[in-house]
Order: structure tokens, then C-alpha cells, then sequence
């Protein structure tokens, strides 16, 4: 008998964390992977509320979430390759070419 | 306190100080196989909500696939440099992230809703067959477009990381 | 309640002693058995009162005790806690996968039923690819933990290997879901004992024989053996992803091939080739096609199956062995372009060939 | 009124002509593309004939296309509509018209341009089409506009060479000025019509209502309507374009400068007869205006050496008649004479045409004469169609101008002085016609050597037309003879459209006294072109030396009226618009712009700093947002 509310706080915890780690972080895989923490903080919240309206649809959008994480993770990992192939370097302070 | 309280409160402690570790390391790999640990504690928390399958996927495919990826890229550039931290960014993002929580949490918890498992379930729920039916059915057109973007993904993956094509 | 979760423990023991076992008197018939091939005695020096063909009792107390007393050594620049972290990822999943693999039918105790699997899922196959996933870890971290660049490269090799043949394994699997319509191994295993036209087993094998030459061919690579053992190619990256490795981890990672070895044969026992059917065997004795029938006690139909699925183990570790030692190494594009070029469309095609199949089939 | 829907066919053919010659004419080759349009235009012709025998008398026949502007109450029709007026221009526009395609044939045969040349051709004939068939006066102005823009078109159809696209932008410009007077017209009518309760363009509707209007309005807006007429149909002040339009090709100038386009301010006069008709005040100035061109133009004709520029001030004069017969309310004699005078104005440019062409190009006539031998065709073609300009007996411009005069003299609103200027005309009409013929076909050759060598009569498809229009020029005139020689079936014709005439007092011995004078000055005219030219070449010299040369030179130079436009108005108006744009343009407009522009600039120069390329900046940004939003949400 474990409240809803739980497991939205803990989504909730989890997704800060993933938001700290987004903006603290100076390597640009790691700013992805606090992106996956994110979706799966939300991911989280989308299962503990399937199984507390008894509705497939929550399950079912975690599933397509977790399709557009692979496209996501993908693309990102093959752009941070090129990048990295023509600027050797991970730091998104360094990778700022595309500003005013 | 009931097992499964204890089940949850064990695994959302391992998922947060996982998730954590993932944050404040400075070796990108130890980051890495932290977000393994804390993406294999999600998917006991998914399975403790009636979603077997979801789990299995996650772990397959997020922990299987996505993960491996991400540790195939870091050998593959093997990034020799730790890297740089600054106070004033970390100061800010710690802040952003607390005053996220403090935020969230009483909005979270002042609903109504009280109990994760009050909704009567047959049992099989979060079965494959289940998740199935709605993906088929309800969802056929958002899953024809996933297959679609997930062909996408592949062709620019490949486009970019290719040197020459 | 106690005795439930007692009866598991002991499934669970049974199983992990059997693997464990399995893969250690597997060391000793790799060495005998490629001496054979080569035309030479191996492995002569640990026999028992002088007779070798019990050497197989002294290596499997003798090798562990070898391989703990070595020393345990850690590269200067490695890094400590992932180097050890690597070995039991790669035996924790090749051990956890065989929960799901039924070796047996129900077994009636009294008024108890015990089913002759270790755990239940009606996920059971996508259980074992995720813990198959989960492998690679392995073999990825131990690499880089090495801080080695033989080590990295094997585990480059390694990790992109084992995702590319676990898709095209994946979905040669497709083709047996659909003929059975289950995700449960024990109702798969359960389905294969009907029979064809009242005489042929309706094992695996023969409704997809397509997929089972896929499967076997993935499930080879996935355990990163010869001729697929890119990831530590001897004569080119020194020992690959293990050259750092020494002692109690080494023994982790060879024991976690061979149990991988086990794994991937109960798994093929299990989709393709009736798992603990005997053909004709129903639970209560022989009926055979052409009339004849030969009732037995339960417990000699429970020991026949289990019997008849250890045996095909074992058959198949052999085979494993015997293709480890017959086929020479492919060349690493040669592994991708097989697994992508290859296995991949070749399964995707078995999936529309089946699925066209089994509807016209459902529609007749 | 009766329904008849093959009239939309009648413009549309040679639009469709146009569209084919433009977007295929270069595939289809220069003569391919040449006989295309002379096949639009041949249908045309032909359709219009049918509609012509087949109109009853008084009727109208009319074709509605579609609604095309609707704006309750008011409504538009794209409609067309046949009546007795109509079908002579029609017959005018389409047969003079295929004529000058046939002639261009050959006239244009070796012109790099030609397909582009029948595509405007074409393209003319549809607008003038569009003019002459509107059913109400949007749908007439449209066909106005756009045979303004044809015209401007092909006056600067040799575009490289600078002289001839200023000329095309004078014609157009000084056309501009008309069409404002004649829109604003057109509004005015429209609104005074809306006041009185009918919103309405349509010519049956307005003739209706027309009685609804105050006098002094309808004065104004006849006079704005006129100011339009005086500028497409080249009156004083706005003639100045017409001779300056002679840079086209000739069979241009006497399609559109002579024949067609040029009485369209006939027409529109004609076709708002009613309106005009109620304004005394208005047709004592078309009169005057009318009679004063006429007159004004034959002097400055008299002394011009370009073929055809004396043409052209011969059209401006003709023009003149016209208005002068409008002015005294004989609307069907207007319509009378412009029908003769297209035939023979059109006959004498294209003969004009022909010894140009035959010249390789040489217009001044001081380099021409005794050309009588090359050119037999020609000549005689010329010679007729000069007899029947002069009012030589029993030729078309005899009966036409004869009863120009006439009415003049007779009819209410006509005077002596406005006769004895038109009787003066007739008589310069002759003179400068003879001179012309006499200096370019009679006495000694004067072109030059290497010219000589290849002069040539024009080949058949120019010649026929020639000769088809020369017989026009005689028989044409033979609809409207006066009463005492023989019956009119002119009048009746065009009874109906213009209701039956206020009765001139039919005076035949006053008539025949007057036609007696006018062939008596035009064979002075005659005579003293004869004296001059053919026999004494001394005469013109003293002539034009008398009084010190300054008469001569004031004619040769057409009064000095472009200069003193050029001072009065180009040059202040330049000067203005030279202000606007250093001035007023740079400093107010742009300065206003510019300084918004600046300020924008600058406050971006600051505000741009905030897009620092940094993702983890802006994720903070979008941090902060969401941090803000949900504080909202929280505490509210």
C-alpha cells in the first residue's frame, strides 16, 4: 500500500537531480545521460499513475517515451561523435559557434 | 509498514543516491554505470507497479542498448581530460534543482489521489498482451510513427557519424 | 509459505549447481576434446590413481583452487572498484538467465505441484535477452577499467558485437513466439509435445528451422567463443577485454563463458528441440504413433524429462566445443557484415514468412 | 435585347491569340506565329460580320460572362453588348484590323521581334474589343487602360533605341493625365448616380436614369469625361503624344494612331451621347476645342518633312472634325467620319509604310520623289486615299467631311466661325496632302545611291490590303451622302442609338453653296501644293524665309508647344519630385525608418548578449521560467 504520492515525489527528486545535472555538468554525455534520468523520472510517474487508474495507457506511453530516448540518445551520441571528431573536446562551453 | 513500503522505500533510496552518484561523479564512466544501476532499480520500481513488461524493456533497451551506447561512444572517444567545474554553475544548478523539489514536492503531494494501487486490476496487467492490445489498437498510429522516427534516427546516426558516407 | 519458498531455494540450488558444475566439467572436456581434434592427450597430468578419465573429478577441485591463490592483480592506472565490478557482471546474468529455463514438467508431490522451473514470467524470453543485454556490461567495463588499450579495443569490439547479434537472436525468436503464441518457456516447451500429422514432434526445429540455424549462429556469438571471439582474439589484441585480468576474476569470467555456454544451449534445448519432451512421453508413460503404449509411474516420466533435457545440454555444449575447435576466426567486418548483412534481413524475412503463414493458417 | 453567347468569343479569340503567340510563339517561328494572329483576328472579323447581318435594326444583342464585381446594391457585369453603334466600330476594329495583321506579314517580316509584335498586336484588338463591346463603363475603362498600355507597348516596340521608349512613356504618361480626368468622370457619375438611389455603370441603366442628374453636375462631368477623350483621341492640350507615337512600326501607327485606338474618345463621347447632350456648355467646348485642333493641327502639318509625321498631324486635324461634329451634336456624322477616315487615314500610312519599307527605312520626304515609277501600287493607292482626305468629289472623306460642315454651319449649336474653320482645314487638308505626294512620288529622286539600288514596290500581302483600303476610302462614304443626292442608310442605321436628330433645316441650295466652297478651297489647296511643289521648287523656299523665317520655323517646330510644356510643367513637376526624393524622401521618410531601425539595432546590440551559445545557459533560462511558472501555480 505504498501512496501515489510517493512515487511522484520520488519522479519528482529524480527529475531534479537529472535538472542539476544538466546545468552543473561540463560534458556533454553526461548532460545527455541527466536527460535520460529526466525521461525515466517522468517515466516513473506515468507507471505509478497506470497502475493507480488501472489503465493501460500510461504503460503504453512509457513504451513510445522510451522509443523517442533511443532516437534521442542516438542522434545525440552521433552529433557529440562529429563534434568531438572536429573540435576534441566534450565541453558544451566550448561548443557556443551558434550565438549572436 | 508493509513489505512492499519497505521494497519501495529500499529502491526509491537506491534510485535517488544512484541517480545522484550519476551526477557527482567526475569519471564519465563511473557516471555511466551509476545511471545503469539507477535505470535497473526503475525497472524493479515498474515492476512493483504491475508493469512486468515495461520493466523488461527497460531494462533491454535502456540499460541493454541505450547505456551500452553511450559507454561504446565514451571508449570510442575516450575523452582523456576530466573535466572542468565551475563553482558559480554548480552553485546554481544545486539551488535550481532544491528549489525544483521544494516546488514540486507540495504540489505533488497536496492532490487527492492517495493510494498507487487502489484501482482494481485483473491479473494481467502490464503483460505483454496487455500492453499489446493498446499499443495495436488505441496506439497503432503513434507506434507506426515511433517505427518511422525510429528510421530516422538510424539514417542521421549514421549520416553524422560517419566520416565519409 | 515456508515450505514454498524453500521448494524455490532448492530449484534455485538445483539449477545453480547444475549450471555451476556443468560449466566447470565443461573446462575439462574442452581441454580433452581439443586434444582430440588435434591429435594430442591434454589435460594427462590430473589424473586420479593414473587413470586420466578421472581427471575430470581433480580439475574441477583443482582449477578454482589454482586460480584463487593466484594473485589478484590491478592494473596502476586501472581503476580499482570498476575492475572488480566487471567480473561479477559478467556472471551475474549468464546465472540469473537459467531461473527462467524449465527443465522439467509439473512434478506431483502428494497434493503438491511443484513446477520444474526456477521462476515463472509471463515475460520469460525477453527475461532472458534483457539479462543477456546486461552482459555486455562484462565485458565493456572490465575493458575500460583495465586501462589498457588491448583491453579497450576488445571491448569496443566486444559491445558493439553483442548488440548486433542480440537484435538479429531477437528476432529469430520472433518466428517461434508466433507459432506458439506465448512468451512463457514452460508453455513453449509444453506446446512442443504435441505432434505433426500424428507422428513428427512439434519441436521447434522443425516448424522454424530457419530460425533455429539463426539462433544457434547468434547465441555462438553472443558467447563471444571461436569463431566469433573477436573481443579477445588472441593473436591480435593479446587476450582482449581479460589481458588485465588474473586470479579469482579471471576464473568469474571463464566461468561466466561457460555458464554462458549452458545458458545458450538449455535455451535452444528449450525453443527448438521440445525441452523436456521425450517424443511420445506423455505424463503418464508412451503413447506411440503407431499404437502401442507404455504407462509409467510419474516419478519415472519426471525423471525421464529431466533426464532427456540435461542430455540435450550437454549435447549442445559439445557441439559449441566441438565448432570452437573446428572453425577458424572470422575477421572483425566479416562478424559485422554476417550479423547485419546476414542474420538480420534473414530473420526479418522468417518473421513475414511465418506471420503470413500463421494467419493463413488461423484463417483455414 | 437578345441573348447571344458566341459574342465573348470575339475578344477572347484574339486574347487566346495573344497567350499562344507569348507563351509558344517562339516555338511556332516567325511566320507560324504571324499567321496565328491573323487567324485570331480573321475569326474575329468574321464573327463580328455575323453579328452585323444578323442584328436587326435597333437591336441589341448582349452576352453576360459572369457577375464580375458584387457589392450590394451595386453590381457589375462582365458583360458584352452589340447594338448599332458597336457593330460599326466592330466591322472598323476587326476588318481594318485583319487588314494590318496581313500587312504586317510582310511589313514585319523580317523583324527579330515579330512574334512579340503580333502578341501586342493581338493583344490590342482584344482590348479595343473589350472597349467598343463594354457593356458598362468599368468594363470600357478596363479596354481603355489597355489599349493605352498596348499602344505605349508597341511605340516603344523597338526598345534599343532610347528615342522611341521616351516617346512610348510620353504617349503613356500624357495619356495618364487624360485617364485621370476620365476616371474621375466616371466617379463622379457613379456617386452622383449612387445619390440619386442608382448604383450602377451600366450604359442602358445610366441612360435610363439620366434625367435623375442636376445639370451643372452632369456639365463637370462631361467636361472630366472629355479631358479623358482629349487625351486618348489627341485634342489640344493633350495631342502632344500622337505625333511623338510615330516611332512604332507604321502598321502600328495606323492601326492604333489612326484607325482604332485614337477614336476611342469618339466612341466613348458617342456611346455617353446622352449625358452629353444634356450638357450645352460642354459640347460649345468640345466644339471649340474640336474646331481649334483641327485647324491647329493642319498648320503645323503643312510644314512638316517627316512622312509620317504629317500623317499624324493629318490624324490629329481629322480628330479634330470629329469632335467638332460631336460638339455640334451630330454624333452619327462623328461616327460617319471616323468609319471613312479609318479607311483612307489607314490606306495612306500603310502606303506610307510601303515606300518607307521600301526604303529601308527613310522617313524624311526631302530625300524621296519620283518614286511614282517604283511604286505604281503605291502611288495610286496613296493618290486615292489623299483624294478622298481632301474631299475630292464623290470619295469617302467627300461625303463624311462635307457633312461635318454642314452641320457645323446649321445646326443649333454650330456657328459661322466654327465653319470657317473647318473650312480653312479642308483646305490646308489638301495642301499638305499634295505636298506630301508630290515631294515623295513626283519630280527627281533625291534618295541616296546605295538606297536607290534597292528600292522595290512591296511585295502581294502588303499590296492587297493597299489596295482593299483604297477602295474602302471611295465607297465607304457612300452610306452617308447628303439628302439631296441620294438616300442615307447611315442615319437610319444609327437611329436607334442615338434617337432621331433635333431637325436641321434642310437647305439644299445653302447646302450645295457650302460643298461648292469647301471643294473650291481644297482645290486651291490642291493647286497651290501643285504650284510649289511639282513645278516651282522656289516657291516653299521663299515661303519659309518670309518675315525672317520665324512663321516657317514656328510651324516646323509645332508652335513650340512640347517646349513650353517642357517649361511650364516637366520641368517644375521634375523639380519637385527631385525634392521629394533628396529632400523629403532622404531626410523625413528615411530618417523615420532609419532611426526606428537604429534604435532596434542598438537595443539589440544589448540584448543579444543573452544568447550566448551556451546550451546550459539557456537550460538554466528555461529553468528559471519553469521555476517561476510553477511558484505561480503554488502560491497563487
Amino acid at each position: 500500500m505504498v501512496p501515489l504520492n510517493y512515487y511522484l515525489v520520488l519522479s519528482a527528486v529524480i527529475f531534479a537531480v537529472g535538472v542539476a545535472g544538466v546545468i552543473i555538468r561540463r560534458n556533454i554525455i553526461v548532460i545527455l545521460m541527466s536527460i535520460e534520468l529526466m525521461l525515466n523520472a517522468v517515466n516513473l510517474s506515468f507507471i505509478a499513475f497506470a497502475r493507480s487508474l488501472g489503465s493501460m495507457e500510461g504503460q503504453a506511453i512509457v513504451f513510445f517515451v522510451m522509443t523517442v530516448a533511443a532516437a534521442e540518445a542516438v542522434v545525440g551520441l552521433a552529433i557529440i561523435i562529429s563534434v568531438f571528431r572536429h573540435r576534441q573536446t566534450l565541453d558544451p562551453q566550448e561548443m557556443q559557434l551558434l550565438k549572436w | 509498514m508493509t513489505g512492499a513500503m519497505i521494497l519501495f522505500l529500499i529502491l526509491a533510496g537506491l534510485s535517488i543516491a544512484s541517480s545522484l552518484l550519476v551526477i557527482f561523479q567526475r569519471n564519465v564512466v563511473h557516471s555511466a554505470v551509476s545511471l545503469v544501476a539507477t535505470l535497473f532499480f526503475i525497472a524493479i520500481l515498474f515492476v512493483t507497479l504491475d508493469a512486468p513488461m515495461v520493466g523488461i524493456l527497460q531494462v533491454l533497451v535502456y540499460a541493454g542498448a541505450i547505456m551500452v551506447l553511450f559507454l561504446f561512444v565514451i571508449m570510442l572517444l575516450h575523452p582523456g581530460v576530466l573535466e572542468r567545474r565551475g563553482v558559480l554553475w554548480w552553485g546554481l544548478g544545486a539551488v535550481g534543482a532544491m528549489l525544483l523539489i521544494f516546488e514540486l514536492v507540495p504540489l505533488l503531494s497536496e492532490s487527492s489521489w492517495r493510494a498507487a494501487d487502489q484501482a482494481p486490476i485483473t491479473g494481467s496487467f502490464g503483460s505483454p498482451e496487455m500492453l499489446a492490445q493498446s499499443l495495436f489498437t488505441d496506439f497503432v498510429l503513434p507506434f507506426e510513427i515511433a517505427s518511422v522516427l525510429l528510421l530516422v534516427a538510424i539514417l542521421g546516426a549514421v549520416v553524422l557519424a560517419k566520416r565519409e558516407i | 509459505m515456508i515450505i514454498e519458498l524453500c521448494i524455490i531455494a532448492a530449484k534455485a540450488f538445483l539449477v545453480l549447481f547444475m549450471v555451476l558444475n556443468l560449466a566447470g566439467i565443461l573446462g575439462w572436456i574442452e581441454r580433452k576434446g581439443s586434444a582430440l581434434i588435434q591429435d594430442r592427450i591434454g589435460a594427462n597430468r590430473a589424473s586420479v590413481l593414473g587413470f586420466a578419465g578421472l581427471g575430470l573429478v581433480n580439475t574441477l577441485i583443482a582449477d578454482p583452487i589454482k586460480f584463487l591463490t593466484k594473485e589478484d592483480f590491478v592494473p596502476p592506472q586501472g581503476d580499482r572498484l570498476l575492475h572488480t565490478l566487471a567480473p561479477c557482471l559478467a556472471l551475474f546474468p549468464a546465472l540469473v538467465t537459467f531461473a527462467v529455463i524449465p527443465f522439467g514438467d509439473v512434478l506431483i508431490l502428494g497434493d503438491r505441484v511443484i513446477n520444474l522451473q526456477v521462476a515463472n514470467l509471463n515475460v520469460g524470453i525477453l527475461y532472458i535477452f534483457a539479462m543477456a543485454s546486461l552482459s555486455v556490461y562484462g565485458i565493456v567495463i572490465g575493458a575500460w577499467a583495465s586501462n589498457n588499450k588491448f583491453s579497450l579495443l576488445g571491448g569496443v569490439r566486444g559491445s558493439a558485437q553483442m548488440i548486433s547479434y542480440e537484435i538479429a537472436m531477437g528476432l529469430s525468436v520472433i518466428g517461434i513466439l508466433m507459432v506458439y503464441g506465448t512468451l512463457e518457456l514452460q508453455e513453449i516447451a509444453r506446446a512442443q509435445g504435441a505432434l505433426l500429422w500424428g507422428w513428427l514432434p512439434a519441436w521447434g526445429i522443425f516448424l522454424q528451422p530457419v530460425a533455429f540455424l539463426l539462433f544457434f549462429t547468434a547465441a555462438v556469438a553472443e558467447t563471444k567463443r571461436i569463431p566469433f571471439d573477436l573481443p579477445e582474439a588472441e593473436p591480435e589484441i593479446v587476450a582482449g577485454y581479460h589481458v588485465e585480468y588474473s586470479g579469482g576474476k579471471f576464473l568469474m569470467f571463464f566461468a561466466g563463458e561457460f555458464a554462458e555456454i549452458v545458458t545458450a544451449a538449455g535455451l535452444i534445448t528449450t525453443l527448438f528441440f521440445g525441452g523436456w519432451q521425450v517424443p511420445f512421453l506423455m505424463r503418464d508413460g508412451f503413447h506411440f504413433p503407431w499404437g502401442g503404449s507404455v504407462h509409467l509411474p510419474h516419478l519415472a516420466v519426471v525423471a525421464l524429462q529431466v533426464g532427456a533435457f540435461t542430455l540435450k545440454v550437454i549435447f549442445f555444449c559439445w557441439l559449441q566445443i566441438l565448432l570452437r575447435w573446428t572453425l577458424p576466426r572470422f575477421r572483425y567486418d566479416q562478424v559485422m557484415r554476417l550479423g547485419w548483412k546476414m542474420l538480420l534481413p534473414l530473420a526479418l524475412v522468417n518473421v513475414m514468412a511465418t506471420a503470413v503463414v500463421v494467419v493463413t493458417l488461423q484463417n483455414l | 435585347m437578345e441573348d447571344l453567347s458566341f459574342l465573348r468569343l470575339v475578344p477572347l479569340i484574339p486574347l487566346l491569340g495573344a497567350a499562344l503567340n507569348v507563351f509558344l510563339g517562339m516555338r511556332l517561328g516567325r511566320r507560324n506565329a504571324g499567321l496565328l494572329a491573323c487567324a485570331c483576328v480573321a475569326i474575329a472579323f468574321f464573327l463580328s460580320l455575323w453579328a452585323f447581318w444578323s442584328l436587326p435594326a435597333g437591336g441589341v444583342f448582349k452576352d453576360t460572362v459572369f457577375t464580375w464585381i458584387e457589392s450590394d446594391p451595386f453590381q457589375a457585369q462582365l458583360s458584352f453588348r452589340v447594338d448599332a453603334l458597336t457593330a460599326v466600330m466592330l466591322l472598323v476594329v476587326t476588318g481594318v484590323g485583319l487588314l494590318i495583321h496581313i500587312y504586317s506579314l510582310g511589313y514585319m517580316g523580317h523583324d527579330e521581334g515579330m512574334v512579340r509584335y503580333f502578341a501586342y498586336l493581338n493583344l490590342f484588338i482584344f482590348f479595343m474589343l473589350l472597349l467598343v463591346m463594354a457593356d458598362n463603363l468599368l468594363l470600357l475603362f478596363v479596354g481603355w487602360e489597355g489599349v493605352g498600355l498596348c499602344s505605349y507597348l508597341l511605340i516603344g516596340f523597338w526598345y534599343h533605341d532610347p528615342t522611341n521608349t521616351i516617346a512610348g512613356n510620353k504617349a503613356f504618361i500624357v495619356n495618364r493625365i487624360g485617364d485621370f480626368g476620365f476616371l474621375l468622370g466616371v466617379l463622379l457619375l457613379f456617386w452622383e448616380m449612387g445619390s440619386q438611389g442608382v448604383w450602377t455603370v451600366d450604359f442602358l441603366e445610366l441612360e435610363r436614369n439620366a434625367h435623375l442628374l442636376a445639370p451643372g453636375k452632369v456639365t463637370l462631368i462631361t467636361l472630366l469625361l472629355f479631358v479623358g477623350a482629349t487625351g486618348k483621341s489627341a485634342q489640344i492640350p493633350l495631342y502632344v503624344w500622337l505625333p511623338d507615337a510615330m516611332q512604332g512600326p507604321t502598321p502600328v501607327s495606323a492601326l492604333i494612331h489612326a484607325a482604332t485606338m485614337v477614336t476611342a474618345g469618339i466612341y466613348m463621347t458617342a456611346r455617353l451621347h446622352f449625358l452629353f447632350s444634356m450638357a450645352p456648355a460642354t459640347l460649345a467646348v468640345i466644339a471649340t476645342i474640336g474646331a481649334l485642333t483641327a485647324f491647329f493641327a493642319a498648320t503645323i502639318g503643312v510644314a512638316q518633312n517627316d512622312i509620317k509625321r504629317v500623317l499624324a498631324y493629318s490624324t490629329v486635324s481629322q480628330l479634330g472634325y470629329m469632335f467638332l461634329a460631336v460638339g455640334v451634336g451630330a454624333f452619327a456624322t462623328a461616327i460617319f467620319h471616323l468609319f471613312t477616315h479609318a479607311f483612307f487615314k489607314a490606306c495612306l500610312f500603310l502606303s506610307a509604310g510601303s515606300v518607307i519599307h521600301g526604303l529601308q527605312g527613310e522617313q524624311d520626304m526631302r530625300k524621296m520623289g519620283g518614286l511614282k515609277s517604283y511604286f505604281p501600287i503605291t502611288y495610286w493607292t496613296h493618290l486615292t486615299a489623299a483624294l478622298a482626305i481632301s474631299g475630292a468629289p464623290l470619295t469617302a472623306g467627300f461625303f463624311s467631311k462635307d457633312q461635318i460642315l454642314w452641320q457645323a454651319f446649321a445646326s443649333p449649336a454650330g456657328s459661322f466661325w466654327l465653319w470657317l474653320l473647318a473650312w480653312l482645314t479642308a483646305g490646308l487638308t489638301a495642301f499638305y496632302m499634295f505636298r506630301q505626294l508630290f515631294l515623295v512620288f513626283h519630280g527627281e529622286c533625291k534618295a541616296e545611291g546605295h538606297v536607290r539600288a534597292h528600292i522595290h514596290e512591296s511585295p502581294l500581302v502588303m499590296t492587297v490590303p493597299l489596295i482593299l483600303l483604297a477602295l474602302g476610302s471611295i465607297v465607304a462614304g457612300w452610306l452617308g451622302p447628303p439628302e439631296f443626292m441620294w438616300e442615307s442608310i447611315w442615319d437610319p442605321w444609327l437611329q436607334p442609338v442615338f434617337g432621331v436628330p433635333e431637325e436641321v433645316p434642310h437647305e439644299p441650295m445653302i447646302e450645295g453653296l457650302l460643298m461648292v466652297l469647301t471643294l473650291g478651297i481644297a482645290a486651291l489647296g490642291y493647286y497651290l501644293a501643285y504650284v510649289s511643289y511639282a513645278r516651282a521648287r522656289k516657291i516653299p523656299e521663299i515661303l519659309s524665309s518670309w518675315a525672317g523665317g520665324t512663321p516657317y520655323h514656328c510651324l516646323l517646330s509645332k508652335y513650340y508647344v512640347d517646349e513650353i510644356y517642357d517649361l511650364l510643367l516637366v520641368r517644375p513637376f521634375t523639380a519637385c519630385s527631385r525634392w521629394l526624393a533628396d529632400v523629403f524622401d532622404l531626410g523625413v521618410i528615411d530618417g523615420a525608418v532609419n532611426g526606428v531601425a537604429n534604435r532596434v539595432k542598438s537595443n539589440s546590440l544589448f540584448w543579444r548578449q543573452l544568447q550566448s551559445g551556451n546550451v546550459q545557459h539557456y537550460l538554466f533560462g528555461f529553468l528559471t521560467g519553469t521555476l517561476l511558472i510553477l511558484a505561480y501555480y503554488l502560491y497563487r
